[in-house]
Formats: C-alpha cells, structure tokens, sequence
C-alpha cells in the first residue's frame, strides 16, 4: 500500500503550505492561536482553508450582501439555507435559487453546466421541495472563435443533457454575448421547486445521539479544492494544474430525488435534517448542519463510501463528488432509511452521531484525526471590508457626450441588430432543452417569463432571469436597479406579479478596489429596486475572480425572480394574436443609446454615461400594465430591451408572422434606444378606451396589427418596411449560421 | 492510406456513471463475476498521407483538441498503414 | 379501463402519462414499479418517456432486463395493449416486442418541439378516433428518435400497414421513411417518438393528443362488451 | 482475473451521424486528409473467473444482449489473461 505523504503541523507553518490553499497569515494564526491554541495538522488545515475561501464563507461579501432587503410578509424562509421560500397561499411555497458554474465550465464546459444544474437541483430538493422549472443564464464571448462556440454548444449540451435526463423542464433563461467573457464564461442555473409548508426542510444535525446518515454517490477525488478553486482568478499559466473537474450522473440524482422526497413527505417522523453535498462536499454539508443547530458531531471517515482507494481524510472531506446528500435522523431508524433508499437502489451509510459538545471531531483507522470547534469552520471566518474605489472610466463616462448613433436606412440597422447574437433568436438552443416534461409548462421558452401551472389550482408561478450588464459596466448603481426592474417587468408582461428574487453575483477580483465599487453600489441598485418593487432577495450566490488575464467580465448580477399569476386566465405571450388588433406602446422612448446593443454594434464597445432610470415610474408603469392584463383586455404583452422599440415590435410579430403597421413620433434612430420602463401590448380595438384611460400618459396608441405579413413602421424622417418573414429568418437563422461558419 | 484507431477513456479517478449503469445491469443479468465496467469511445479514422510522422502529429492534435478533454479523459492510438490497391 | 404506467428508474413521464389518463380520459390508472413481478388487473399497459438507466450505453437497453418486462411480454402475447411513448418506444424495441432500432438524431442534437404528425393509419386500437391522414400537432423531445430498420423490415412495415404515424412537415430526426410510430403486426404493441400525453390540453398547446387513450378506451369498451 | 476490451461500431451499412460530425470538425480544423471517421464505443471489462471458456461464453452473451444492439451494431473482443498478484 502507498503511503501518502502529509506535512507536519510545523512544516505546514513554517513552509507556509496553508498559504498555497489560500490561508492568509493572519488567518493562519488565529486558527492556531485564538481558536485551537495548537497548530492545526494538515486535515485540519484542510478544512480550515475551504470552509473560509470566499465560496464557503462569504468572507468578502457579506457587508454587500447585508445591504439587500431580505424580508417580507410572504418570505418562509431567506437567504441562509439551501434555497429561498415564499408563500404563495393554499398552504403551498415556492422554493427557488441561482447558482453558478462559471469556472468548472470554463474547464470542462459539459460536465461544469451539468453539475451545476445538478447542484442546484440539489439545493431545491434538500428544502422538501418537488423541482418543477429550471432556468439558465448564460455569458460568451463573441461567437467569432473556434473556442467560444465550442463552449456554447457544450455548455448548452451539459445544461440539457442534465435536466432532460432527470426530467425538470428547463423553462427560459437568457444568453449574451461580449468579448469580456470570453476567456470566462457565465454558466448560471436557477431551479424552482414546490413544496408544501408542512413539507419544509431545514439543514440541522441536532439531538445527541442522532445518526448522520450518508446517501447517494461514493466519494471520489474529483474537484478537491473546487471550492477555493472557485474563489481564484485564473492566470493562463495555472491552467495546466486545475484541479480534477467533476462528473454529473442525473440517472444516479433522479434516484436520490425521489427517495429523498419520499423520506421527506412520508418520513417526517424520522427526519432531523437534511443537506446536499455541494461545494466543500461533506465539511461544509456536515460543519454546517452541526453549528446551525448549536450541536457537535462525530464522523468515522472508514464507514464514508468511496470509489476510490486510499483516500485520506483531508481528500473525503474536501472531494466535490457529486449526487450526495447528508442525512440526520433519530437514532434507531436507519433500517428503516435503509430500506427506503434500496428501493431506489441506492445504498445509505451511517458515519456518524451528533454530540452536544460543539466539537467536530473526525475518526479514521480509528484516530482522531480533526478535532476543531465546529462554530470556528462553518461561522467564524473573518470578515473582510474591502477597499473600493470608482473606477476612472466611470468619471470618463460621465464627462464624455452622448452617443448619437448614424443610420442612413434603418431597415438596414434593424436586420443588423436582429442578427446580433445576443438579440437573434436562442430557439435553437432552447429547443435542445426538454421544456415539456410534467406537463405543466404553460409558457416556454420563446415569450418573455415563462409560466409554469401549479395542478390542482387555478394559480401558475412566472419565472425569469434577466442582466443586462452594459448597463451596470456604465453604471452599477443604476444598471442594478435596472436589472431588477427587467426582471419584474418579463414577469409582469406574462401576467405575474412579482414575489422575490434570488441573484447570482458575478464580478471579477474583489481584491481590486475598483471591481469591489461595482460589487458594492450594484448591490445598492438592487436592493433599491427590491424595495420599491416589494421584491426581496430570498437566495442567491457569490462568484467573484471572474477573470482572465487581469481582465473581469462586467459586473453581472444576474436576477432570477419569480412572480404568482393568480389566475391562468391571467397568463399572457409576447407573440400578437390576430390582424385588427391595437398595438399600444408604454412608456416613454427618448435617445437613450450608450450602453445599448446599437452603441455596441456601431462602436464595436459601449461607452458614456448611462441613461436616466426611475423605479418609482417603472413600478407605476408595471402596475398598469398587470391591471390592464387582469382585467382581460391585453391580448399580447411584450417588455422591450435589447434594441429597442424596433426589436419588441418585430419579435411580438414573428411567432404567427403577422404583420404590423405603426406610426411613430420620433426619428428613425429612436427605434433603437433602449429607454427603459417600457412595454409593447396589444389589445382588442374595443378595449381601446379602458386602457387608455387606465394609463393616461404612460401610453399611446401606435398603429395595428395587420395580416400581410408586412412591417410598416412610419417614424417622422422614414418609413421601414419590410417582409416579417425575411426578418424571422434573418433573426432565427443568425445564431445556428454563426455557429457553422468557419474562421 | 492509414487506418487509425483512437481509444478515449475518462481518466481512473473520475466517476464513469455509464461504466457503472452497465455493470449493475451485468450484475442484474446474473453475471456477478464481473467486477467492473468501463465505458469509453472509440475511433476508427482514415487518414490519407504518405508520410508516417505527419499522420501521428495529426492525430495526436486531433485527439488532444477535439476527440478528448484531456482535463477528464486520456486517448491512446494505433496507426496502421494500410497497402494501397491500385 | 385500468391502466398501468410502468416506472423504470429514470422514467420521468410517467406523471405525464398518469395525469393524461386520469384527468384526460377519467379512467384509472396506477404506477407500476419495474421490479413488478405480475400485471394482473390491468387492462392496459403504458411505458412512459424518460431517460431509464439514465440512457446510458443505449437508450432503453439496460431497463428490457426489468422483472416487470416479463411481464410486459405475457401480456402483449396475450393480446392486450401495450403502448411505448418516446423511452418506452425505444424499450419496446430493444426487448424485441418491435421491430428496428432507435439512433441518434440525425442533428445530434436533442430537440423538443411541438410537431405535426400525419395518421398514416387510424384502423388500430390506438388510432381509430383519428380520420385517416388527419394531421396532428403532438410534441416531440428526444435525443435518439432517428428510427432504423432494414429495407427488408421497411418492406413488412408497409405491407402490414404497421407505420402509423409519420412526421408530417419535417423529419426531425432523419428516421427511416418519416416514421413516428409504429405497430406490432398483431396490433396490440404500438410504439411512438412523440409524446401524445404531453397534447391533452389546450392550456399546454394542444389537446390533439387525448383521442389517442380515448380509442384505446373506446376499443376496450367495445371488446368487453362483445364478451 | 481477465481483462477484456470489447468494441462496439455501427454495421458498414448504417450512417454514423456522430463520426459524420466528428469529420466535419476535423475539416473545420484544416485537416482535409481525414477521409472518414466512424464512431463507436469502447468498454474494458474485468471478469472474475478460472475458466477461460466460460469467459468467452459470458463476453459474448454480454455483447449480444447488452453492449451491442445488433440490428444495427457489430461487436468483437480480446479476452487477456491477468497474472494474480497475490
Ligand atoms: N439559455 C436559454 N435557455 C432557455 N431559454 C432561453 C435561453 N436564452 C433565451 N431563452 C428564452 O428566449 C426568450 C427571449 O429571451 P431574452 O431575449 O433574454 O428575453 P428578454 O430580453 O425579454 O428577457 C425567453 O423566453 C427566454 O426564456
Ligand atoms: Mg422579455
């Protein structure tokens, strides 16, 4: 048998190996000054340096994430445990939360989305809850290299290939594209589940003698260290030593769902708590069960099921192997546990028992090989407030003049900007996701939120995720405001009423001062608009260092927010419906282009100052239009972004190719702003008077829908006409030609 | 003309779930003695060329770029050459 | 009528096919776990769509070998309907109840779609609330949907009037002669890419898909009441 | 203690959509004198067992019903027998 080499204590502090792991000196001493009063061996170390990487503690952005509003009269449960919860009344909940896989996917595109999809179905299932919708949010570069294509097609193959196994229906999400990305791709999942209030789980190991009970997946060596792994900025050079990337298996989670569920629903009895495996594998599931619930515990690492031979502690406890789940229950029920899981033919292991004494103590060939206050791994990593400081572009920004966009022929700019990736149609990829299965997907992917039915009821939950992050490149602040607020306005246009959101943060190194100020006054944004919009942040994920080569993506919160329509009579598409129909423009258009796909395609980068943002006006102009929808008089409803009145126009005009004829107050470069608060509607020609009396001046009547397949759009200096079906190709076809066409 | 044969499998340490899902069917089938599975792909690949170096740089990139992850999955080949019937 | 909707690990449309007959049809219907050892008591048997065994090595290939395939069998031989949508078309054909075999899409890609489909013939147990060559609107969502066979087994396919659904406007999938579906030649076993139980209800697109169950419901009314 | 390879491949006669794309790649990548991949699955396999011919026998009902659907794929295997260390 090999022998494994493991560093002294000594050498571990005198060679400063802790540092390697990301150990701080500082952070070194006080683990072995005021918290053990000895130095840590090399297990312990281990533990240490994952539990209190940035993915684990938070230990950078926690001060950011204390800003957002977190509570409200519906909220069951907040940000803390696995996943967010909200009340949506007949004893019933939603469960939902984002996640990301940027990294691993950066590495192994198909396996790092798989695994991320499957980790956060994992969260959603540990809180009791039946996952029902997934969504994605997605970031490439431009799709000009061999590279970047290879990642989206894999990326997109991980993401179906996961949930089309497990039978989750992938339900919307959204793609973008900027050469920012490209060396460091945003890979985000967010999950929705279902759950009944009595259902509700918490992770906890509490009650002395209670078993630990271990199921799923044996552990491996894959991913050890992915979690500060996660937490490190990759330099070119570091490539080649990237840790082991981990193997998703949705036959092996499909299993452990469904009995986990049925322990859940049928066992409560029995059941103390339950947590996923995710990051940091078994410390931080097991760490963080015992010190929520004040406990200790005690693990034999001999009884850990694993794939591998020859592991030592310090690899168990980090491994990231995946479908794994952590289980407490009354002592003498684990026959019981047994037998539920062979029935799914998986097996389920005792490793170990809860204490009282607040210690985490770990036994393997029979030592003692970790014995640490179990408080000091999963809650006492220090705190960091970073320094920030307003980049100096921002001040360029705001001194440079607007960006005024050239256009000689704007049917030319419009079939341009229907081809920009990230406007052209995503059906070919969605189209590769199962958005079908449980038949409950009253709106798929296609229309703006997605609206999945809840059976039994009249109700349906709206679901969408929404960034645009050139706006918070010009201005996080605002841009985060922005972001919500688009967010809200999908899930109003599909006839929802927003509930909560959950985020996934997604920023380059904190370290640099510059790139905290956009973490920290986008957070300001978001928890403005999550205010005023009544919208809290239930869940949500950090990823920082997303960067290559000193280069950070933009800073890109990504919102995942969810909303209830109360009724299906309520639930509403982007597409028009029939010829004679009255097309109704809300809000107001002015020349708002920096920061927009216009000023990107014509600058090839965006620039200037962002444009003005008002949530109290948006929050009005969104009440109106779900009025205007409960009341019945809105046959289609369309939020307009990413190029504008233009763009809405003609993808509410693609799915039956009906055609349009509209009469603008505005010059033809107008088409293209992006000024926000925005909607495009279609109503019945007799309902005119109920809704322009409902809005007033936040909308106009702009022409009708008509039935030649034709687009005619009058502005005050041209007229864009133009064949509905020549430009639904051109914006259907743009991505699929991108990806084939050689370089 | 060379006919060359790719073998891609994942690496030992990574979990091979359809390895596992075959060798538990093996097992359901009644054949316990088989102790374990591992799935993997193979290639067979002509290559037109006449000079033996040149074949093997061009399979070893196309094994390295595109037939593998070389993060998960390791590949080995055999090159043939195969005579030319004119 | 009893059906029973057989859950392989990995089935994920079993609720699917469950719903379409209890809130589509209002007859009965009950899981039915793989490790089943008998299928008395039910009139009919549906294999639902999924990823059984995870797909793994082939789709439908590891879960033929379940207890409750024995089973399935007997009560084929036996004359009663069997029905296999998308997974459980693909299991039928691995353990042989049906002829060809199940490639992967000619696109490599998996695609879920709403598709139109043409009732190439509405003479079976399954099809007869269907007008012959009526067009229907029933999603698709399959990775390996390509069908196979040989021409010799085309030959017999067409002669026995055994295809019964084909794709109507595209071929999705670059199955042999536009085959969607397929029948045994005694006209009990009846397999399908598409899933006709995920099209029982205007509110998710299309209801095009619950005459399917109402003809077997039909037909089993008729043949008890001959008895 | 054996170790077995088996591979599985589509019959001649079949398409093999995934070496057609595979091929595409390698053009894509500038390699025009790969005349043709075909795909196909690669297992090894450990077996338990003293007697070789109940290994053959064990291998080839394995293929036949599970790793290889033989209305569309062929299958062939080496059997190699592994010294115990003991
Ligand atoms: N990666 C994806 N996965 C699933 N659906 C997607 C994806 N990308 C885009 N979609 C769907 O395409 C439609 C349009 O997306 P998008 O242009 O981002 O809309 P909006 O700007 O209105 O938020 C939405 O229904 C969305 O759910
Ligand atoms: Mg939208």
């Amino acid at each position: 048998m090999k022998t494994i080499f493991e560093p002294s204590p000594e050498l571990i502090r005198d060679e400063r190996i802790y540092a390697q792991w990301g150990l701080t000196d500082e952070e070194y001493q006080l683990i072995s000054g005021d918290i053990l009063g000895r130095l840590p061996n090399y297990t312990e170390t281990g533990l240490f340096s994952v539990m209190w990487s940035e993915h684990c503690s938070y230990k950078n952005s926690k001060p950011v994430l204390r800003k957002f509003p977190t509570d409200g009269p519906h909220v069951l449960q907040g940000p803390g445990e696995g996943a967010g919860i909200v009340d949506i009344g007949d004893n019933q909940a939603v469960v939902f939360k984002a996640e990301s896989h940027n990294h691993p996917s950066a590495v192994e595109p198909y396996e790092g989305a798989a695994t991320g999809v499957g980790g956060i179905i994992r969260d959603i299932f540990s809180m009791g809850a039946r996952p029902i919708a997934m969504l994605d949010s997605l970031r490439f570069g431009e799709l000009d290299n061999e590279r970047t294509k290879y990642l989206l097609e894999e990326v997109v193959a991980g993401i179906g290939g996961y949930g089309n196994c497990i039978g989750i229906p992938t339900v919307g999400g959204e793609i973008g594209f900027d050469p920012v990305y490209k060396g460091n791709p945003l890979v985000n999942a967010m999950c929705v589940g279902l759950i009944d209030h009595k259902d509700i789980q918490k992770g906890q190991a509490k009650g002395v003698g209670n078993t630990i009970m271990y199921v799923g997946a044996k552990t491996g060596r894959d991913g050890i260290h992915g979690a500060t792994f996660a937490s490190e900025e990759f330099s070119d050079e570091e490539e080649a030593e990237r840790s082991a990337v981990q193997v998703g298996d949705p036959f092996m989670e499909k299993l452990l769902m469904e009995a986990c569920l049925e322990l859940i629903q049928d066992h409560s009895d029995i059941l103390v708590g339950i947590q996923d495996m995710g990051a940091a594998g078994l410390v931080s599931s097991s760490s963080e069960m015992a010190s929520k619930a004040g406990s200790g515990l005690i693990l034999n690492l001999d009884d850990v099921p694993q794939r591998e031979t020859n592991m030592t502690p310090y690899e168990m406890m980090l491994s990231e192997s995946q479908e794994r789940m952590l289980i407490c229950v009354t002592k003498g029920t684990e026959e019981r546990v047994k037998e539920l899981f062979s029935r799914y033919e998986l097996d389920a292991v005792t490793i170990g028992e809860v204490t009282d004494d607040g210690q985490y103590r770990l036994y393997h060939h029979g030592q003692l090989v970790a014995d640490l206050p179990v408080d000091a791994l999963a809650e006492d990593a220090p705190e960091y407030q970073k320094d920030y400081t307003e980049p100096e572009r921002i001040q360029q920004y705001r001194e440079m003049k607007a960006f005024e966009p050239k256009i000689d022929k704007a049917e030319d700019t419009l079939k341009a900007l229907l081809q920009q990736p990230t406007v052209a149609s995503k059906k070919s990829v969605f189209e590769t996701y199962d958005s079908m299965v449980r038949t409950s997907t009253v709106v798929g992917p296609g229309s703006d939120a997605a609206v999945v039915r809840i059976r039994g009821t009249k109700k349906a939950l709206a679901m969408t995720t929404d960034c645009n992050a050139r706006y918070l490149y010009l201005n996080p602040e605002r841009g985060g405001q922005m972001a919500v607020a688009e967010a809200a306005r999908n899930i109003v246009a599909s006839g929802g009423e927003p509930l909560a959101i959950t985020d996934c943060l997604n920023y380059g190194n904190p370290d640099k001062p510059e790139v905290f100020w956009e973490l920290w006054t986008s957070a300001d944004g978001i928890s403005k608009a999550c205010q005023t919009l009544g919208t809290p942040v239930i869940s949500g994920n950090v990823s920082l260092y997303n960067e290559t080569s000193g280069e950070a993506v933009y800073p890109t919160p990504v919102i995942g927010m969810v909303g209830l329509v109360k009724d299906l009579d309520h639930v509403t598409t982007s597409e028009f419906k029939q010829a004679g129909d009255v097309i109704i423009a809300v809000g107001e258009t002015k020349a708002d282009f920096n920061g927009t796909e216009l000023q990107k395609m014509q600058l090839g980068k965006i620039e200037g100052e962002l444009f003005d943002f008002d949530i109290e006006k948006e929050k009005a102009v969104q009440d109106k239009v779900l009025k205007a929808i409960r009341s019945g008089w809105v046959q289609s409803a369309h939020d307009c972004s990413e190029g504008g009145l233009a763009v809405a126009l003609m993808e509410a005009a693609f799915t039956k190719e009906l055609g349009l004829s509209v009469n603008l107050d505005m010059p033809k470069e107008w088409l293209f702003s992006e000024s926000p608060s925005r909607f495009v509607l279609s109503i019945k020609a007799e309902d005119i008077g109920a809704v322009e009396k409902l809005f007033g001046s936040d909308a106009s009547v702009i022409g009708e829908v008509t039935d030649n397949g034709m687009a005619s759009i009058q502005t005050t200096d041209q007229l864009l006409e133009c064949s509905v079906g020549e430009l639904k190709e051109l914006w259907e076809g743009a991505i699929p030609c991108l990806l084939k066409s050689k370089v | 003309m060379y006919n060359v044969k790719v073998y891609v499998t994942y690496k030992e340490s990574i979990l091979d779930p359809q390895g596992e899902a075959v060798r538990g069917a093996v097992h359901r089938m009644g054949f316990e003695e088989i102790d374990s599975v591992r799935m993997g792909k193979y290639f067979e690949i002509k290559v037109q060329n006449h000079d033996e170096r040149s074949v093997e740089e061009v399979i070893e990139t196309v094994c390295d770029k595109l037939l593998a992850n070389v993060v998960m999955e390791s590949y080995r080949y055999e090159i043939e050459k195969v005579k030319e019937t004119v | 009528m009893r059906f029973a909707v057989i859950q392989f690990p990995g089935s994920n449309c079993d609720v699917d096919l469950l719903h379409a007959i209890i809130d589509g049809t209002g007859e009965e219907a009950e899981y039915v776990p793989h490790t089943a050892e008998s299928l008395e008591g039910f009139d009919g048997v549906l294999l639902p769509g999924g990823f059984s065994y995870g797909d793994y090595l082939r789709s439908g290939a590891i879960s033929r070998f379940s207890a409750v395939m024995d089973e399935v069998k007997r009560f084929a031989e036996e004359g009663k309907p069997v029905f296999g949508t998308c997974n459980g078309f693909q299991i039928l054909v691995e353990a042989g109840l049906l002829p060809g075999a199940l490639q992967r899409n000619k696109g490599l890609h998996f695609i879920c779609r709403q598709s139109e489909l043409k009732v190439v013939n509405n003479t079976t147990r399954f099809t007869s609330a269907y007008d012959k060559d009526e067009q229907l609107t029933i999603p698709i969502a399959h990775g390996e949907g390509n069908y196979y066979c040989d021409d010799e087994t085309l030959k017999e396919l067409q002669e026995n009037n055994q295809i019964v659904f084909t794709y109507a406007s595209e071929n999705p999938n670059g199955s042999v002669a536009d085959i969607a579906g397929i029948i045994n030649k005694k006209g009990n076993v009846l397999g399908m890419m598409p899933h006709p139980e995920r099209a029982v209800e205007d509110l998710l697109g299309s209801s095009d898909g619950l005459r399917f169950f109402q003809s077997m419901v039909q037909n089993f009314a008729k043949e008890t009441a001959d008895v």
